[in-house]
Formats: C-alpha cells, structure tokens, sequence
C-alpha cells in the first residue's frame, strides 16, 4: 500500500564563526575605462561567490555587471577571504567588497560632483553613468568621470574589510556567538510503499530568510541541492565504518540521490534583511540541508506513525519498524 | 524598497560560460612541462606503531624521482585547521586507515603505482577505539595524548531541572545520524610548482589562505614565499577546508624542482578526507499544556575520529544551534567530543546543525502530539521573534524571519500538497 | 606494449591515433587530445562526470577501452555548439542557473545532447532519464532539468 | 590496468583462432561496464582482450514463428525500447530499462549480463521467467542450454580463462544468442526491480514473472523469477505450482506470496538481508502479479 503525509522542519543558523573572529577582505579599483577589478580572498566553489561579489560591487559603484572582473582565491594576489565555511562568504567577504567599492568610489564621487556641479551626496551613480540627483537626462559617462580623476592625479582604489560583530562564549557558553542568523521552514510530503518500506519524498517546499538575496538564482540552487542533500541524509546516506575500515567507498554504494530521485521542489525566499549584512544580506549555503531531513521524517510519521530517530531511513529499517508496529497490534 | 540595478538580479555567473564549454580548469586539468605525477602511501591497519619504512626498492624503479617521508620535512610536520593534530607524514603512530606514510614522485602513472607497492612499511598493529563509549573508558588505548576527550563543554542558561517539574508535558528520545560522506563529484587535486624561491599550489580548495599557512610552516619558508592558488574546484561542502593534496605536492616540488601533480582516486577521496560527525543524542524537552516550551535538556556526543579537524567548531555550533529557532527559557546542553580511530571527522555543510536538527524537530513533532496541536502550530508559537533571549543570553533584534518562513511553507503546501494526505 | 593504431571520428574531425590498448576512453581524451572538459570522478561508471557521446549515444568513457572507439564517432563538450556559438543548450545551462561546480556539467550536458538528438520533444521524465547517470551534489538537478526542457525547439 | 595484448575481431571464426593461438589469460570484453572495473582494480589480469563490440553478427533481435532471439551483443537501451520485445517479452524490457543508468545501458550487453554471472543481473532475472536458452558457440560448433542450467551448481566450471567463473562456459567457448519462446495469447510479463534509489541501483531484489492464461482466466502456465536472493537469480517453482490452474484472486495470490517469501528464507535465511527481502518480496511480487493482471485485462 502506498500512504502518503506530511512533515515540518524548522532551522536556525548563525552566520560565520562561531564567538570567533572571522575577517575577510577585498581590493578594488576602477580603471581608466570605466571597468573595475575586484581581488577578494573568497573562495567560489561552484556556489557562486565570484557572481554575488561581483553584483555588490556594481550595484555600489553604479557600474553594469559586465563592468566588474573578479580574482578570487589567489594569496598573491588577493586578501585574505577566511573559509567558504559557516555560509558566511556572502555576508563577510559581501561587505569587505561593499566597504572597498565605497572606498574606491569616494574619488570617483568627488570628481563627478565636480563636473556636474552639485553636491557629493547629490551625485548618482548608475549603468555606467553619474547624474546630479533629479537630472537624470543630463548624465555624464564613467570614463568621463575617470578622465576627470586622471586629469586631478586621482585613482579610484578601495581596501574593505568586515569581521562580524560576535564576541567570544564565555561562562556556561554566554555570549553573542554570531551577528546575525539565517531561518529556514521545509515541508515534505512523502510517500511510503509499507509492504517495501521504500519512501519516495513528492514534494519539498522550502522557505529561507536569507536576509536579502544578492542573486535569486543563485539562492534558489543552493536550496534545491540542499533539499536534495537533505532527503539523502534522511534516506539513504551512511557510511558504514567496521573498525576503523570504511566498507563503501564510492558512489556504487553509498547512495546519493539521482535525477530520479527529485521531488518537486518549491524555493521560497523570504528577506527579512539584516542591517549588518550587505544590502541585508545574509547566507544559505547550509541552511538549505538542515531542515529537510527533519520534514521528511516527520512527514514518514504522518504518513505511517512511527517517529524515527536514528538515520538514515533506508527501506528495510521502515519496513521492519512497520512490521514491528503491526505485530504489537 | 529600495530599488536595484544588480542586487536581487539573476546575472550570468562569472564563471558559468566556461564551465559550459569545459573549458574551466580544475586542478587535474592542469598540466605543466616536465611534470611529474604522485602519489601516497597510506597506512591499511587503523591503529599501528610504524617500526620501519623501507623505500629503498621503490627508489630504485626507473621512472621513480622522489620518495620522502616524514624525516625529509624542513619545517612542522604538524596541521590542522582549529587544533594541530595530524602529521603530515607520519613519524610513528598510525592512528586511522589512510594515515599518510610516504610520498612519491614519479614520470607516470604505472610507474607511481608500482613505486608506491614497493615502499615496504613494517607496522606494529596495536589495539584501537572504534566507539565513543569505549573511547571514555579509562583504560582504553589514547589516540593522542592522556585522553581521549577533545572537547566537554557545557551551555546553561535558566534551571532545566526546576522547569520541567513546571511543564504538562515532557518528551525524551534519543536520536543518532551516521557517518556522512561529502561527495563532491571532484576529487581532490594539487599542481605544484617550485621556481625562483616561490613555491605556487593550484588546488581544489575552500580555503586557500589557510593552505598557504600550513605549506610555509611544512617548509619553514616565511608565507611571502607561498601562493597558494584555488583552482576551479568541483565542490566541496566542508570536505575541502581540510589540507588534502597541498602539503604532499608542495614537498615534492620543493625537493624535486620540478612541478608535481597529485590527483586521489575516490576512494583515497573517501577514505581520507572528513566525513560529518556521528552523533548520538538525548533530548528531554518540557511544555505547558497551551505548547509553550519551558526547558530542554540535551546531551550530545560526537566521534571526530582519528583527528580534531573541524571538530571544535562542530560542538560548538552544535550546542548553539540544539535549541532549535525557538525561545525556551531554560536550557542545558552537554556535550563530548571523543578522538577515535575511525576515520576523521570534520566540517561538512551545518557543523553539527544538520544533526541536532534531528533532534529539535523530532521533539517538536513529539510535543506537539502529546499536547494534541497542530505542528505548525505549536513551531509558531515559539519561534524567535525579535526581542528573543537565546540560550546563550543574546537578545536578537533584527532579520528575525523563523515566523515568516513556517507561515510562508504552510501557506504553499496548504496549496500544493495533497488534501487527503494519505 | 604492442600499441593499437585507431581512427575514429573525433567532434566532427578523422583523428587516428596509436595508444596502448590498456588506456580508457577517458585517458585517450584528456591525455592524447588534451580535451580534459571530459571528467573523471569514479572511474567506476557510477557517476557520469566522464560521459561522452558515442556513436550518438551516451556513454560513460571511463568504462570503454580507447580501442574499443576505432572506426566510431566521439563526441566531447568541445564538439558541442558552431562557429563559436554556444550551442541551445550551453545557453540554457547558463541562463537558468543550471551550472554551480561545473565539475559535472560537460557530462550532463552531452547527456542531455544524446536525449535532444534522438528524441527532441523529450518529456520531463524522459529528461530525469537522460541525465540519471550523471551525479551532481550541487543544484538538486531542478535547474538542470529546466534548462534542458528550455532548450527543447518548438 | 596491466598491459595486454588487444584483438578487435570482425567475426566469431576470427575469435576462435584467437582462442586458438594465444595461450595466456582471455578476456572478452562487449560493453566493458562490468570487466573494465575489474581490469582497473587488477582483480581480473588478462593477457589478452578481445573487443566483441565489432561482430555484428551478435548484435541482432530477431523474431520467427516461435521464438525470440537476441544476439549476445545487443544493448540494454535496444532491448528496453525494441517494439518485439515489449510486445512479447515486457519483463525483459522492464528488467533492461532499470539496468544501472542511461549511459550503463547503452553500453552494457545481455551477453555481459548472463555471463558475468552476477547475482543481481537485472536482465538474467527477466531472462529466467521466460525460460531462456542460451546458444553457445565454439570452434567444434553450437550448443544450447538452458539458463537454469547454465547457473546450476552442478554444472563443473571448465571456465579457467574468462574472467567471473562462471560455471557453464568453456574456455574456447562465447555465448552468441539467448532465446525464448514468444508469448502466446494470453500470456503476459512483468519485472520489478527493488534498488536503494530510483537510478545507479544495484538491485536489492527483483522479481520476474510469466504467466499464461487459459480462456477461463485461470493460470495455465506460471515462471516465478527471483533475483539476489541467492548466488544466481531463480525459478520458485513451488510457488508456481500454488497458481497452477487458479484465478488469481486475492488469497491464491497471497498463499503464492507467502511461498515465494519462505523460498527466500530457504535461500539466503541465514543472511543479515533475509528480514528484510522476505518481507519486501511479497510487496515487490505483488506489484508485479498486478501488472500481470492488469496486461491482461485489457
């Protein structure tokens, strides 16, 4: 018989190290053109980074995406970034590359209120462009700007850097172990075959608070592959380890989820902004995992009722639990 | 709100149109003149007293340039992200299957293969942990020093014990999670170079900052005479924080001036690199019979395997995270992290979150219930809100959306979902 | 090693060449014709990151001997798109967001190519089919799947 | 991977004076999914490889009056989508279509399946319920033998050069075809395979099943396969005869599950599996008796 439930699962998740200090920092400076080089120590491993600082510096500086070239991950070159660790790249190497376009922009600011005659804070910067504030059809091009800088022997650079405001745990583990947390709600529906015990999870809806997303894309992959991470951790995933030796060392084995194993997954982002964060940013890349396993398992109990407590849920542990419940019957 | 040109936007990334094209180059991709390949040679017993290396008939193999262990090491042959634990090479004790002994360079793949069989390593096997309740016995074998505690800590905040005589309700259960494998589809990778004073690594990475240090001190050379480089990198979800590749190539470009790639099979990758804590918990958690949660209680412990890596980041955050996003007044957690030798465990996406979420979910389900609500209910009514004091006494004040995202997931599946449910 | 001399067609090109009949597929690619967008994550066939289309359909290289290719039609990621345009589906892959790593992505996508040249009106089923050989840990396949059904012609 | 001498022969009789003239360890190689592991891991040390991929001469399906006959070369991706074989051989195409992964399918053989002699082969399960001979080939010339027997322990393993020891196959020996009879009126079959995800599955168990009908819907003719639940995949045939000349209504069916569940006790009871395939074989045995029904009520 197939019988189908549904379950909830909630999370929390501090951003960055835990009551530690965790700095990153970024460089970076407009060139004559109008194109801008960004060195940040920030690792991308495929999550994205190299994009999100990107935008957070051409969103600062005005400039079109296309603008901004990145180096990331390079000690010669860049400063240093910490980990792609604790889903904090975002919001700390985020707001060392928003503390340094700032830095860089100063000059470039000083210089177009000059040419368009207004006050600094009166100067707009956007696409590639500065207008003074409510003339936005009398609009200079950056590379103007950038002449202007040249001809003053000015140079747009920027250095930032950002550690979060946590302080240490102390006594009985008191204290501000993070500057800002990250939220998150799954809910699973599964559906489990009680004469195989085999569960197979439809449907996932995930909502995460992620602060601000820099990149809606980007927020929604990290979600879908955490869910699908997740139903593995619920599932299927376990490496059995006999005496020190690991018995199933490869994909043959140990069992991660296929394209055939997806649900339907529905990301929802919630942005409750964070007012350390850049533009309210603050992580993901975890809190996507964490809350699915909870929700299929509690979905596994409202499907069949029996709560599960000890991982992964492979078919035959479902089966026998099944078994055992009917017997006491 | 504020309106945005490149924030919230879904821009192309920076790195994708390579990576179509399969022109992105990871670590294994890279190839430089006259370089040559390498490999280690790892320890097959989990816990051992190494007596004697033996490399002198894989040296001779032509085609074999370099085999060095522990005694060739200019600098510290000592790593480790929080606390420094693990050899490098390994001088005598052998605490875990895959423990590095050896290293070798050769022109080819067959003949490291081959070179690697010949390193002949004479190991007294001695008795090893393999459980956390065998690891706290006092008489049992020490993985590293007098004890084989890394870590006890304790999180407290209210009294537990003189609320739960206050709650309607209490539910206890214990809950376990296995041993979890990152698998990132990359295995791990360095290309090594040594030219002009500069020693540059190409790795696949999460922290190449982190590499540098630890390839200087291997080498004694001040860190302005190290670049270390990310290379494109297939994933990594915590199983790249650790040093895999970059000590080994590093050594041997350095020895052999000559540049060095080191690529693991997937089994190395598997058998070598961190794996997620194991853990085994007990959660008691207390409510009022309107679902108001008054006190959990929470006893965590966690095997970190043969070496600390990651792990005191991991019981940390995961004593802070045990509570659950809910307001519970009074709270304790406790927590041991043991040294086995098993194989290492370290970080991987959530640092021991993933785990107790196990735990706080489940008991939230088993709350709700006994008390007969709903539960999305009884989440909601004790979710943070802004003014919440956590168990570690700080007061949030902004960006608080646990609320937002139950309400918003009960509303989608509400709409989705199959009505009947079963 | 008594080597075997071979000619295949290679991304729309004769290639002949002579490898030791010991090599796989996969080496042949990366190591003689330096076309290393062709991964290796198992070398078990288990996660598809090597696949490659062979004689129009996809394969996993690391479990095909080099030799086994003479006289047959290989085709990599760089064989993939025309005159310097991407091809529908590296647009696709791109636009949707259904590339983080990249480590798995030369291969899902010939994947995907093999499924489109046989079948090109594939159903979303029958695209999970297509790639359920190629592992990725990263995206939870959704934008993939996406981006192959975008790319499908009307 | 050791180094070996390579033939990629264009016909049977060139393989035969392969055999002939080379002494060391053979190895042949069709899809390579499963031998190019073991050639990787040094568990199987050939001398010698012989590519099988180029004889076309296996690579058919073909029907005739009576049977269906498949060339040991032919791919799971043709089998899974052969109109033939869907037609009248439904369990196969069903075993073929769950065979590892896309790529492992278009790559992989039947041939590969029966001699590699694994006890999970998706497709020898399927192969069993249609009660498949196999046609094997030598210098000397062709023999027929039934798969059963092919598998069964009595057979004397004369196999010293291929790679799994397969009992069965000589060494100067290649199996060329395996047939079946083609399915009468009201004959119908099914497969379900159990795997530990829905892709990339090694197979936990599978069931095969053929069954015929006569005009009154009682059973005339009942194959009962299983899969890893033993060394080989087998004929229950004690819980075909609990079907033998019934209707399948709901007790029959569950009296057969009840058989085929203590038949796996039988086999593999003294295994850490048994719990849990005893029970999870009635599940997946039915599931396939309802396909049956259902083919057959249309």
């Amino acid at each position: 018989m197939l019988v189908r439930g549904k379950g909830i699962g909630c999370m929390w998740y501090g951003i960055g190290n835990t009551g530690l200090p965790n700095p990153a920092a970024a460089f970076v400076k407009v060139h004559i053109d109008g194109s801008v080089t960004v060195l940040a120590g920030c690792a991308d491993i495929g999550q994205g980074s190299d994009t999100v600082l990107s935008q957070i510096v051409a969103e600062t500086l005005g400039v079109t995406f296309d603008k901004v070239y990145i180096k990331s991950g390079d000690t010669e070159a860049t400063p240093e970034g910490g980990a792609t660790s604790a889903s904090r790249q975002t919001y700390i190497s985020g707001n060392a590359c928003h503390f340094a376009a700032l830095e860089a922009k100063e000059n470039i600011v000083k210089v177009a209120s000059e040419i368009l005659k207004c006050d600094e804070e009166e100067v707009v910067l956007i696409n590639n462009t500065a207008y003074k504030n409510g003339c936005e059809d009398k609009t200079i091009t950056y590379k103007e700007i950038m002449l202007g800088l040249k001809s003053r022997g000015l140079l747009a650079i920027g250095k930032g850097q950002f550690n979060p405001s946590a302080s240490a745990l102390v006594e009985n583990m008191q204290g501000i172990p993070y500057a800002t947390y990250a939220f998150a709600t799954h809910i699973a529906e599964v559906e489990v075959n009680t004469e195989t015990g085999e569960v197979t999870v439809l449907k996932i809806v995930a909502a995460h608070d992620v602060g601000k997303a820099i990149n809606k894309k980007n927020v929604e992959g990290q979600i879908e592959g955490g869910c699908l991470m997740g139903m593995g951790f619920a599932l299927s995933e376990k490496l059995i380890i006999n005496n020190g030796h690991m018995k199933n060392p490869d994909f043959n084995s140990y069992i991660i989820q296929t394209a055939q194993d997806m649900p339907e997954i529905y990301p929802i982002i919630v942005e409750e902004e964070s007012g350390e964060g850049p533009f309210g940013a603050k992580g993901v890349g975890e809190p996507a995992l964490i809350p699915a396993a909870p929700a299929i398992i509690n979905a596994i109990y409202d499907a069949i009722g029996i709560r599960f407590t000890h991982l992964p849920l492979t078919a035959d542990v479902v089966l026998d639990a099944i078994k055992k419940k009917e017997e006491t019957k | 709100m504020k309106e945005f040109n490149v924030i919230g936007k879904n821009v192309i990334k920076k790195d994708a149109v390579d990576k179509v094209l399969g022109k992105a180059k990871f670590a294994a991709d890279m190839k430089l003149p006259n370089m040559l390949v390498a490999g280690v040679k790892r320890s097959e017993v989990p816990s051992g007293k190494v007596i004697n290396i033996n490399a002198e008939k894989a040296k001779k193999v032509p085609g074999v340039v370099s085999v060095l262990t522990y005694k060739d090491i200019p600098g510290e042959n000592i790593i480790g992200i929080i606390n420094k634990d693990e050899p490098i090479l390994v001088e005598d004790k052998i605490r875990r299957i895959g423990d590095a002994i050896a290293i070798v360079a050769a022109e080819d793949e067959s003949t490291l293969e081959k070179a690697l069989e010949l390193i002949e390593v004479e190991i007294e096997e001695t008795q090893g942990v393999f459980t956390i309740e065998d690891a706290l016995k006092e008489d049992s074998p020490k993985v590293h020093g007098d004890t084989n505690i890394l870590a006890e800590k304790i999180l407290k905040r209210g009294d537990v014990d003189a609320a739960f005589k206050k709650c309607d309700v209490i539910v206890e259960n214990e809950y376990s999670t296995p041993v979890i494998a990152h698998m990132f589809i990359e295995p791990e990778a360095t290309l090594a170079n040594y030219e002009e004073g500069i020693i540059t690594f190409y790795s696949s990475t999460q922290n190449p900052h982190y590499d540098r240090g630890e390839v200087a001190r291997m080498l004694g050379i001040t860190l302005n005479r190290v670049r270390s480089v990310q290379a494109t990198t297939g994933g990594g979800f915590g199983g790249k924080l650790d040093i895999s590749t970059q000590c080994h190539t590093a050594l041997l470009a350095f020895y052999t001036n000559r540049p060095i790639k080191m690529v693991r099979s997937r089994e190395e990758s598997m058998k070598v690199s961190s794996k997620r804590h194991p853990h085994y918990m007990k959660f008691k958690t207390g409510a009022t019979k309107d679902g108001k949660i008054l006190a959990t209680d929470v006893e965590l412990l966690q095997d970190t395997g043969a070496y600390g890596s990651y792990g005191l980041a991991v019981i940390t955050r995961s004593m802070v995270h045990a509570q659950g996003p809910y307001e519970i007044p009074n709270v304790r957690i406790r927590a041991k992290m043991v040294y086995t030798n098993n194989p290492m465990s370290g970080a991987m996406r959530g640092f021991g979150v993933p785990q107790v979420a196990i735990g706080h979910e489940g008991q939230m389900d088993a709350l709700a219930e006994k008390l007969g609500i709903d539960p999305v209910e009884i989440r909601t009514k004790n979710c943070f809100q802004t003014g919440s004091v956590t168990a570690t006494g700080q007061k949030l004040v902004d960006s608080i959306g646990i609320y937002e995202t139950i309400k918003k997931a009960a509303d989608k599946a509400e709409q989705i979902m199959d009505k009947e449910g079963k | 090693m008594e080597k075997v001399k071979i000619s295949f067609k290679l991304n729309g090109e004769n290639v002949t060449v002579e490898t030791p009949p010991n090599k796989r597929l996969l080496d042949l690619l990366r190591e003689d014709f330096e076309l290393t967008s062709v991964k290796e994550g198992c070398g078990e066939g288990e996660c598809g990151a090597c696949t490659v289309i062979l004689n129009n359909e996809a394969v996993t290289s690391c479990t095909v001997l080099a030799p086994q290719v003479d006289n047959c039609e290989v085709v990599t990621v760089e064989g993939l798109g025309k005159d310097g345009e991407l091809d529908k589906l590296q647009e696709k892959f791109i636009e949707e967001g259904a590339v983080q790593c990249g480590y798995c992505t030369p291969g899902m996508l010939l994947s995907a190519k093999a499924l489109l040249e046989k079948n090109p009106h594939p159903s979303r089923d029958e695209i999970k089919t297509a790639i359920e050989g190629n592992l990725c840990r990263c995206t939870g396949y959704k934008k993939i799947v996406d981006a192959i059904e975008a790319s499908i012609e009307e | 991977m050791k180094e070996f001498k390579y033939y990629s022969p264009k016909s049977l009789n060139e393989i035969f004076k392969i055999f002939e003239a080379e002494k060391g360890e053979t190895c042949l190689i069709a899809g390579g999914t499963d031998v190019m592991l073991e050639i990787n891991s040094k568990k199987v040390n050939p001398d010698v490889v012989i590519n099988l991929k180029s004889i076309d001469e296996i690579n058919y399906i073909k029907e005739d009056n009576e049977f269906i006959r498949i060339g040991a070369g032919t791919t799971f991706t043709k089998l899974s989508s052969d109109a033939v074989i869907l037609n009248s051989a439904r369990a196969l195409a069903q075993a073929c279509s769950k065979v590892g992964s896309t790529q492992i399918r278009n790559l992989g053989t039947i041939g590969g399946n029966i001699v590699t002699g694994s006890a999970c082969g998706d497709s020898v399960s399927a192969l069993v319920a249609l009660d498949a001979i196999l046609v094997i080939q030598s210098p000397k010339g062709k023999r027929e033998i039934t798969l059963t027997d092919f598998y069964s322990p009595g057979q004397k393993s004369v196999c010293d050069g291929c790679y799994h020891n397969t009992p069965g196959i000589g060494k100067d020996e290649v199996l060329v075809e395996v047939y079946f009879k083609k399915a009468e009126k009201n004959e119908f079959s099914a497969f379900r395979k159990l795997g530990k995800r829905k892709a990339l599955a090694k197979s936990i168990l599978t069931v095969g099943m053929s069954i015929e009908f006569d005009d009154d819907k009682k059973v005339k003719n009942a194959r009962i396969s299983l899969g890893a639940v033993g060394k080989h995949p087998y004929r229950v045939t004690s819980a075909e005869n609990i079907i033998d000349g019934k209707k399948l209504s709901d007790e029959t069916i569950e009296d057969c599950l009840n058989e085929i569940s203590n038949i796996v006790i039988a086999n593999i009871g003294s295994r850490a599996s048994c719990p849990f395939k005893k029970e999870s074989v009635k599940g997946v045995a039915r599931e396939v008796f309802a396909s049956i029904i259902e083919q057959s009520s249309l």
